[in-house]
């Protein structure tokens, strides 16, 4: 089949909205956490981004995608990006080869950002990135292969339409492992922490929004009426997300207006496995569920004194988990080929429960294990003094405002 | 009257007030500020290097109190935002001449 | 007609761009407003968004959209989206319908962000709320079947490209009614109330300009020459507008660089309406009116002492108002199929006239009536002590900076 | 040829997206300026937008996209855009001719915008307008026709695919100009001037990455393979140098967070003239060469005493260089149909060397020129007491934060 | 010499500052502080319960002038300052030991 | 012991910084303040029209000292800080009671 001007068109400013959400992760997380650590924590999210592009150019993209090696892995062959040409896709015949590489690239790069969460304020740089290459090659770059590439997820029926369990699970689980591992900022639970610029998390959050629609509706990987179906659908789980947030937080108390769109961002987070199976009326439901669930979920963790600083369990791995079930009850016939446990497939719900379990289990084991090993080898934190000092000033040498 | 200037950790905030608070004392004015001891604030390593930090953020808390009370005031501050390490801060007071509230107009001296 | 990948491509871009333009909104208020109340004022700006998304997906788009009634409204065939899939869209023939309606979604959404100029700092949140999805579906609903979807405007031979009455009129001279009922802020004209942040509000305004092309060039629904001749004309009257602003406020002082923004905004807005059907220099000529004249109205405005805060009326309804009629005056048979005056076709202008003033008409008394009735049933007002501590901390609990 | 909807949507995108990039380098330098002169630096970049928005309507587009005149310059056919339509752009066949002009436009107005790093803070603001118009005039218009309008430069061979000897190096090198003819800031070198907002900066950073895809990608005028490769080398090349720079302050001391941001531009910048022609691999090493040449002229200006305040002569002005060389080392026939050093076109090579000193001497003595006639004629700079004073309230009477 | 200090709200800046420089009082320093007085700041009901805002945000203007000046200005900035309601702020006069100009390098005692 | 407060230009904190401690004096509070003295700040000329800012950035030191080390610390400030144009800054001196320290409780009469 031959490429299509308006299929890539479409890919091609996806693939930019969807580099725009790393920066939207940064300024989401920046505004959250103390003036002496947002510039670390900004840059955090840009240093993700830059490891990951290099890595999937060098391998990352060929472990991913490369010809399926036992549904375990791609094969070498793509190595840096050799054989990857401006031809057909071979899982988008519209667009170039090189696209939906890029496409993927970004994909793989907020993953990472939004792992960024669980060690905030307290991370060695040196150890993150070690970390960031050990992670994204080892939990991100199979799980795509396993659900999108071929993989035996894959196999087994489970569906993912923009990466419920591959970019959500996997790094919200992660960060649950991290943030364990890592243990909690100093003063944690002793004094209150309070985000120094919710402003700016809320510009954050306005650019997640804006390039979640590259996200989902890109991931049709065509401009079409399934694009389209998965815009309309992202847009209203997250408005549903942040209204039911901010009922939920109102019946507590107040209604927080960063509540309302972390809501929102928890709508996104759900609805992306299934923006392409579901109707609006579902997406509703989705959306509405998400926002209670990650807050209850957020709730729980602080709770638990649990210093998963920034909630990436909370919203994304949770939210996540919630959209990959989802998928297997409100997929539709009458939106794509698949049916959910609503329209009768009981396989179909088995298999996405399956998928997001593994999910779970291999993020968050092999998050573990890493983190570990990383702490071990060179130590995952900066002294106290480093901590109190801030890393901005400790770390970078900088100072946020002046 | 006397004028307390006490300089503290910004994460004492919340004990500090706590502790003025039962023993009675509400009334109080706060600022952002800048500070270093003698110790030149915190020093940092790196590669080899090292490097002052000097000027941490700290919160300078204003109360006027009765000349009776200052003592009462330094201790219960003193208590309530030691760390024990370097750094805790300094309070220091204040002999004030007059006092007026401006709601009443009324002046103490 | 078929679907056409790329015109699907530029209006699914065009849909996230108008979209990222609430955001924008909500930062350029945010800016404008005090510290302490920059999280309600951006919070409103998503809050709007999300009540908008909801009530559009489930009824609004029916009423607005669905098959017209006399003229007036539309039937509720729409409802909950049913009927409204993947195929053709019926005003659109070259993109999905779903597609076509979540255009039209972002554009009720920004509208309603629009009117909280008017509520800034002082709105009661659940009044908001309520009186938000009564103007939504009382003003805004009926007025885009008028102008939009076969109404009685549409009829009468009244062009709106892109909303210069359906959204900056409707949201000008509501905010104006609404201004008047809920009444100005404690100690306005007392003391001053500068902008807490000037370049939080440049931010915003640029990133309303980015959106701006989604929303005029968005708005030819194909992605070929009528698109092209609307974005040129678009950002040509923001320029125009952006330094006739910075003149008109140099003469009576000093050049004002949030002057200059604003002029790019009233140039934005004065144009919507024109954006399909002029040329390049009568854009120059509508943006240069535009920036004087919503700045002299901004002085009136603060003249008479009228708290419409952010200046919704001053630059969105004036604005809205110069756009409809220069319309009429501009028109140019070269780039469409319709006469301005300038053309002779006098008739043209009239519809202009009359359709601007059925907006304002319309906009005006039933918001002010809306208002009332939400006043006197619930209040639309904190209390004093609320709106002097400031509604970040008052209504949602939170404080935006650290 | 006839026009084509993929390829308008994607050119449609793209002009949007580097419309951003000017509120981008406004927010970029404005964060790295102090408190009392960032909205004046923001405004500048507004202003810079406006006034090559208009200029080019006039007649900037003529001067630089009419027809040929001696290899010179472009003739006035298409003075106030007559003859530019909705039929086929001359230079770009699947696209209207007005959005061709678009396109352009943008690329002028955030060179423009460049160059106002070296005259930050000291400006006067009146004499920018003038210098400004000039400026885009003589300096811009030309290079542009020379390099991409059929100009003498064109005809020798050189390569420029969307701007590193037209945008960068005439930014860059003019900025040199222009601030040894104003002058350091009253102060420079006595005490430090500190970056007030370096979240802010990174904001402007990350609106340049994304709209960077825009120049680049978009620069293949049509939505296919060879936009997707220059779209894969823009972000791989703005990685490495993100890296590299991260890397080079690291080894100086601390690792530069900011430093990251900026690496991550100069990797933007060089690849810029190579986007179309060279593959991934090459550029990774394009990039991170940048990211280290960059940093190293920074720290030789700023040895040098010299205060170029933004550093767009080190990072545009160089990086811009090297990109130009750099096309000339790894243009490759896989990519298009050209070859570079490596495949053993020394003819390419020598071209792009010559193109490059010119555009350095042609820019840097134009602008020298302008600047000083501009400085004899209604001085450059404002005042002491105004500079001290800080140019939000000295020359706009607004306070950035309240 | 005598040093005024006083805590007032913030929105009465421009009056305060007026009706000093009517009685000729030019030079000040000013600082943005938070404060709580004896109410504990403003109790907001919201959904039966209450909460305390403590800690507004107020204005701290720092005078220095003469021993028979204090009494003028005390009474000047309360009368500008004054709405009559709680939070209107508060006024201290601290003695003045030395007082030295940067420019000129005089001392005055 | 004795508090010195002085207001200087921001831009000479490093200046003012390294001459006290040459001295030995390394203690130290900062805040950043507005200020203005009986110039009423700097007046701008613009258009036929002048403007006057008053209320620059100033920044303000505090610092505690014994009584005998008060004039050798404004001599100090006072020729680090100078610059010789209008808006260099004032020093003030007052009498401090009483002074503890937080970490150890230990109070200075
Ligand atoms: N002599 C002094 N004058 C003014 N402020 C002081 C003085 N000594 C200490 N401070 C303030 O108290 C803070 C804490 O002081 P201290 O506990 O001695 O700090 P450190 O342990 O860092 O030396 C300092 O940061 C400074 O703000
Ligand atoms: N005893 C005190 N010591 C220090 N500051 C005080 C004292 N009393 C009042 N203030 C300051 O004055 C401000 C206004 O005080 P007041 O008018 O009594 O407030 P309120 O009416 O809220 O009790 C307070 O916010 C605080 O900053
Ligand atoms: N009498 C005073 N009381 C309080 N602060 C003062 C007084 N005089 C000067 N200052 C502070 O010192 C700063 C500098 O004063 P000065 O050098 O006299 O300034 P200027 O030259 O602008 O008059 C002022 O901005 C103000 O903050």
């Amino acid at each position: 089949m031959a490429l299509d001007s308006g299929d890539t068109a479409w890919v091609l400013a996806s693939t930019a909205m969807v580099m725009l959400m790393t920066p939207g992760v940064g300024l989401f997380y920046g505004g959250l956490v103390r003036s002496k650590t947002v510039v670390s924590m900004i840059g955090l999210s840009f240093l993700a981004f830059a490891l990951a592009s290099v890595q999937w150019i060098v391998f990352g993209y060929s472990l991913a995608f490369g010809p399926d090696i036992g549904g375990i892995i791609g094969g070498l062959d793509f190595l840096g990006l050799s054989g990857v040409g401006i031809e057909s896709a071979p899982l988008a015949a519209t667009i170039p080869h090189l696209l939906y590489m890029a496409f993927q690239l970004v994909f793989a790069a907020v993953t990472l950002a939004i792992l960024t969460s669980a060690v905030a304020e307290r991370i060695k740089l040196s150890s993150f990135i070690v970390l960031a290459l050990l992670w994204t090659t080892l939990v991100y770059d199979p799980l795509a292969h396993w659900v999108w590439a071929g993989g035996w997820l894959a196999k087994l029926g489970a569906l993912d339409f923009a990466g419920g369990t591959v970019v959500h699970i996997s790094s919200g689980f992660s960060a649950l492992a991290l943030a364990i591992v890592i243990g909690r900022r100093t003063g944690f639970g002793s004094y209150v922490m309070e985000p120094h610029n919710i402003p700016m998390s809320m510009i954050g959050a306005g650019l997640l929004w804006f390039g979640w629609f590259g996200f989902n509706a890109g991931s049709a990987l065509t401009a079409g009426g399934l694009a389209a179906s998965a815009f309309v659908v992202t847009n209203t789980s997250a408005a549903a997300g942040a209204l039911a947030w901010l009922a939920a937080s109102w019946m507590k108390g107040k209604p927080s207006a960063l509540g309302m769109v972390s809501g929102g961002i928890a709508g996104l987070v759900a609805i992306t496995p299934a923006a392409g199976y579901v109707d609006a009326v579902s997406s509703l439901i989705i959306g509405a569920a998400a926002g209670v669930l990650c807050y209850t979920a957020l709730l729980f963790r602080v709770s638990r004194g649990l210093d998963e600083s920034l909630d990436a369990w909370a919203v994304h791995g949770m939210g996540g988990l919630w959209g990959a079930i989802a998928t297997g009850i409100f997929a539709s016939p009458a939106v794509n080929a698949y049916s959910g446990l609503l329209y009768g497939d009981v396989g179909q719900f088995v298999a996405q429960v399956l998928a997001a379990a593994v999910s779970v289990v291999y993020a968050f084991g092999v998050t573990y294990l890493l983190a570990r090993a990383v702490d071990s080898v060179m130590g995952l934190r900066v002294s106290e003094d480093e901590e109190y000092v801030g890393l901005d000033i400790a770390t970078h040498g900088e100072k946020a405002y002046a | 009257m006397m004028k307390i200037e006490a300089i503290i950790r910004p994460e004492r905030q919340e004990q500090v007030k706590k502790a003025l608070e039962e023993k009675g004392f509400v009334a109080m004015t706060m600022s952002e500020v800048l500070g270093r001891g003698e110790q030149k604030g915190i020093k940092l390593q790196y590669r080899g290097g090292t490097l002052d930090v000097d000027l941490l953020p700290k919160l300078k808390i204003e109360m006027i109190v009765g000349d009776d009370e200052a003592e009462t005031v330094m201790k219960t501050i003193c208590d309530a935002a030691r760390t024990g390490k370097f750094g805790d801060g300094r309070i220091f007071v204040l002999p004030v001449a007059m006092s007026g509230k401006v709601r009443t107009g009324e002046v103490e001296r």
